[in-house]
């Protein structure tokens, strides 16, 4: 919609595998767009909320959360505890009207490259689409 | 009113404009958006003098050399429809702002300010100002003073800086002032001896038994004035800002280490009236109170100062005797 | 004002008194307009005679108990600030042996300010289910015959319905207004970090302006904060100064915790809070 | 039209920074300004406001004294965020300074007099400038007592310069700490157990104190045990402030400020309204 603008979208990626997906993308020499600015985090669980509205308020488009998927979290159960909280997160975000779509949340493990670099496109296909925030 | 439409052109009006039930200075464009029929205003005018948030200087680089670069104030502005108590409690903020150093963004504002206030027809169930040292048509704060009566305003110019607002052909009125309204009494004559005398009273702590602890009562007020500083930076530029604060919330005097100095409900709660009815007099020789009332209808737990004032009386009566 | 019940109050909290089973009790007292009522903290008897209660003690006497762990008290409580205590001996913060309850029912309480007393029920009492409170050791009053019969989440699904531009805009608007006053917070029995993330200088989460962006951000995570905490009670947005409906937010996170969860806060001391377990098969819409 | 505004701070340089104990450095500043730094002048007790631009401001006591060393000394100890930025900064990096403010010891008053320095920890720091003032005219004053108390040995914050006290006429140093090592030949002991121990007189004495505030609570009640009147004991204070300028109504002890009024104050002007730590 607007050629001229390029989302600014923050990653928290956890450490044991959706960052070392992005690495494998990156030895793989897989590319995907440049929006995105990786933030490591020991797991998604870590990810506190206030992390993410903290992106937005500072000028972030979109954000997202990815972490291993649920049964392999480093921790046991990490990604589960993050899965209920950005689950009611998303939801609080849309009735702001801040809208759901800018917390994208994704479980991506260490072996996929590929799998990171779809959804990182996506997203910021998606973001691009949604145009920027209103009022950043 | 048509005087204030031509005011309006030439300066910034800030004016009671009515927002969701709430009674807000605003600038105002016409004249019809001005609220008339009112007690008064949710916050005093201070926050014009003293704003919520405002930046103090900010840092550019030039050539690498930092520079501090002041923030200015750019407007020449007319207050309208405050209250004689606002204006007095803004008289009050005058003693620790102007006193040499003279807050400087205080000053200009002050400066530029022209108070054009509107007496009371009609006193509120919470106010109290003839109980201390002011009136409901009190003009000795503004620069010129409205009084409302059947068929327009009675038009009292105090100031030159008044004089300079009023167009000449609206001269003064002859017409005699109607007789402002009658206020409740409250004690106010030994207050702050009192005060001095039971700053060790369990008193304090059993009136912070039910005190919330925010910070209503001291920004609704127009004479609370503490303030907290903070550096701003984003990407090399700095800001330095200055916001309120109150003393009623934790960690107000809290130094890096930990260390509190009044660190219980009790110490806090006493800080309040203390500064207002023993420090402030002892300082610039009037309580820092206007009788407005606001913190007697805002406070969700009712802690109501008039009954502060009386208890105090009542247990510097009893030491006495 | 039942004057029955008011008896009831005041006996029982003399005897706790007179036997010293209790340091103090925490109770309502008649504020200084006349008309509606204020907390009030008895240590003495001859102040067992200032206790009332009635359709103006709308205060959420609860958050009173973190600063009275040391001694044993005894607190005046309505049905809707049971689930109070639920969830603060659920959450380690307060133990039952140092509290003695003296539960109300309640017809439920009306809306109320300084010298204003209104004439219809708060919004949580027409929808509220508890007759009595879910924890006392004594029970004054009767417990009604009828139940309030509105819908609840009504306004919530209306803020649902409307656009998603026209939410933000609604809610930019009412965050404007915010003076961060904190008296959200203050009266919020689940507000009781010993250091609020709004004051946390290091790191500096928030900032101490007083301006959109920040007081955004202070409201969203108030509100996230009691994601499957809020109890309901509504207590913020009564004190609110500024009139945000604060309610709005929290009921639409506890309406979405009930969806989601299945879960409602302070309904019982020992049930897992919804953001401190999990169910490994649950997927909540996440494509895996 | 650029107004003298009090809230802005005076441009400085980091000339030196030394590591005095593992969490105190000595900052030594220089004024940018040639005419700033003539008119800076100040007296033992004052303090300054340090601004690590992007952190805040905080106050400090100024150990040095006037004219005696290049430029202006600070005895910072990283405890919070503007300490933090503070010991970061590296030389030749710009801080602000707003000062002096506050009132100073009124040393000229205490001639003649026997001296009692009780300091703890950090709390050394504004009677660094008291100790050498005293030295620099040794004969204006009777004996000079100073008890130092720290935590460990590592954290008595002016050791490099306890040979000079020492070694100083009619001069006393008693040293203690809370815990002590191997090498540590001195007392450990808490500072008001040692004020008792030591038992100076009150006849014809000032005793200065300043630490943390509890060692400061039991300090005073020792000396007055000791005889010690409150008019005969001084102590300095340290309060969050914001301004500086008796204006942020934040730092007040009863109706004193510590800012204005302050930071020095006899236990006299300041008893009744002491908060229990």
């Amino acid at each position: 919609m607007n050629s001229g603008y390029s989302p600014k979208i923050i990653g928290f990626l956890c450490n044991w595998c959706s960052y070392a997906g992005a690495d494998m993308a990156g030895t793989s020499r897989m590319s995907y767009e440049p929006n995105i600015r990786i933030i490591r985090v020991p797991c998604s669980g870590r990810v506190d909320p206030i992390l993410l509205l903290k992106c937005f308020q500072q000028g972030a488009d979109g954000v997202l959360v990815s972490g291993c998927h649920p049964g392999d979290c480093h921790y046991n159960e990490g990604n589960y505890h993050a899965r209920r909280k950005f689950a009611l997160l998303r939801d609080f975000l849309d009735y702001l009207g801040i809208g759901k779509e800018r917390l994208r949340v994704e479980w991506c493990s260490a072996s996929e490259g590929q799998r990171f670099v779809d959804k990182v496109s996506s997203f910021t296909k998606e973001m691009a689409e949604l145009g920027p925030r209103s009022e950043s | 009113m048509r005087w204030l439409d031509q005011l309006l052109q030439e300066r910034i009006l800030l004016a009671p404009v009515r927002v969701e039930g709430l009674i807000l200075f605003q600038p105002v464009s016409k004249v019809e958006e001005v609220a008339l029929d009112f007690g008064n205003t949710t916050f005093s005018p201070k926050e014009w003098f003293l704003p919520p948030t405002e930046t103090l200087f900010s840092m550019q680089r030039n050539d690498g050399q930092p520079q501090l670069v002041p923030s200015m104030v750019e407007k020449d502005v007319v207050i309208f429809g405050l209250r004689s108590c606002d204006a007095k409690g803004i008289a009050l903020m005058d003693g620790p702002f102007l006193r040499e150093p003279a807050d400087t963004l205080y000053q200009e504002r002050r400066t530029r300010t022209s108070l054009i206030g509107l007496s009371c027809r009609q006193a509120q169930p919470e106010c109290f100002c003839t109980s201390v040292g002011s009136a409901p048509n009190d003009s000795s704060h503004v620069d010129i003073l409205l009084t409302e009566i059947e068929d327009g305003y009675i038009v009292q110019v105090i100031t030159d800086k008044g004089k300079a607002l009023l167009p000449q052909a609206l001269v003064e009125s002859e017409e005699a002032l109607p007789p402002p309204p009658e206020l409740q009494a409250v004690p106010t004559k030994q207050v702050t001896q009192a005060v001095r005398e039971f700053f060790n009273n369990p008193y304090w702590g059993r009136l912070a038994d039910r005190c919330l602890h925010c910070n209503i009562c001291a920004y609704v007020c127009p004479t609370c004035y503490c303030f907290d500083v903070r550096d701003y930076s984003n990407k090399g530029s700095l800001e330095r800002v200055r916001s309120w604060d109150s003393c009623q919330s934790a960690g107000f005097t809290r130094i890096a280490g930990g260390y509190e100095r009044r660190a219980t409900k009790g110490a806090r709660l006493r800080q309040r009236f203390s500064h207002k009815l023993l420090y402030f007099p002892e300082e610039f020789h009037d309580i820092a109170c206007v009788g407005c009332g606001r913190c007697v209808k805002s406070c969700p737990v009712n802690i109501d100062i008039r009954e502060v004032m009386s208890d105090l009386e009542q247990l510097e009566a009893k030491s006495g005797s | 004002m039942d004057s029955e019940l008011i008896q009831q109050i005041r006996n029982q909290a003399r005897d706790l008194l007179e036997s010293g089973t209790v340091k103090g009790v925490i109770g309502y007292e008649r504020a200084s307009d006349g008309l509606t009522a204020r907390p009030a903290f008895v240590y003495e008897l001859a102040a067992v005679e200032r206790l009332i209660f009635d359709e103006t003690c709308t205060h959420n006497l609860v958050i009173y108990l973190r600063d009275k762990k040391a001694e044993k008290m005894a607190i005046v409580v309505k049905p809707c600030d049971s689930r109070a205590i639920n969830l603060l001996l659920n959450e380690k913060q307060i133990k039952r042996e140092t509290l003695f309850i003296i539960g109300v029912t309640c017809p439920g309480v009306v809306e109320t300010s300084w010298n204003y007393k209104g004439q219809t029920l708060q919004a949580r009492c027409q929808t509220c289910q508890l007759s009595k409170p879910l924890v006392y050791d004594f029970l004054v009053g009767h417990e009604p015959v009828e139940w309030p019969k509105a819908v609840p989440y009504l306004n919530v699904q209306e803020m649902e319905n409307k656009s998603i531009a026209a939410r933000r805009d609604f809610w930019l608007g009412q965050f404007e207004r915010c003076i961060r006053c904190y008296a959200c917070r203050q009266v919020c029995p689940g507000c009781y970090c010993p250091e609020c993330f709004v004051e946390q200088l290091d790191p500096l989460w928030v900032g101490i302006r007083i301006a959109p962006k920040e007081n955004e951000l202070w409201q969203i995570m108030r509100a996230f904060h009691l994601a499957g905490r809020c109890i309901g009670c509504d207590e913020c947005e009564r004190v609110c100064p500024v009139d945000i409906p604060l309610s709005l937010l929290n009921q639409k996170l506890e309406k979405k915790v009930k969806e989601l969860f299945d879960f409602q806060a302070g309904l019982s001391p020992e049930e897992q809070p919804p953001l401190a377990t999990f169910k490994k098969e649950e997927k909540l819409g996440f494509e895996e | 039209m650029v107004l003298e505004n009090p809230f802005i701070p005076y441009l400085a340089t980091l000339k030196s920074a030394v590591q005095l104990t593992p969490d105190v450095k000595l900052l030594r500043i220089q004024l940018e300004s040639p005419a700033v730094k003539a008119s800076f002048d100040y007296k033992p007790g004052q303090f300054a406001l340090l601004s690590a631009f992007g952190e805040g401001e905080a106050p400090f006591g100024i150990v040095s004294l006037p004219r005696r060393s290049d430029g202006l000394e600070f005895a910072v100890r990283r405890i919070g965020t503007v300490t933090r930025a503070l010991h970061e900064l590296e030389l030749g990096d710009v801080l602000g300074v707003r000062g002096p403010f506050g009132n100073y010891f009124p040393l000229e008053d205490y001639t003649g007099k026997n001296i009692v320095i009780i300091g703890g920890g950090i709390g050394m720091a504004p009677l660094r400038p008291v100790i050498n003032k005293i030295l620099e005219q040794r004969d204006d004053y009777g004996n000079l007592l100073i008890i130092n108390g720290a935590r460990t040995p590592q954290d008595l914050v002016f050791a490099p310069e306890f040979k000079i006290w020492m070694e100083a006429p009619r001069t006393k140093l008693q040293l203690t700490v809370d815990r002590g090592d191997e090498s540590w030949g001195e007392r450990v002991a808490l500072v008001p157990d040692v004020v008792k121990e030591v038992a100076p007189s009150p006849d014809n004495a000032i005793a200065i104190t300043c630490g943390p505030p509890i060692m400061i609570h039991y300090t005073l009640a020792v000396l007055r045990e000791l005889g010690f009147k409150d008019n005969q004991i001084v102590t300095t204070l340290e309060a969050k402030m914001k301004c500086g300028l008796g204006k942020c109504a934040r730092c007040n002890v009863g109706d004193k400020y510590v800012c204005q009024d302050g930071p020095v104050f006899t236990l006299e002007q300041i008893s009744q309204f002491l908060e229990q730590p």
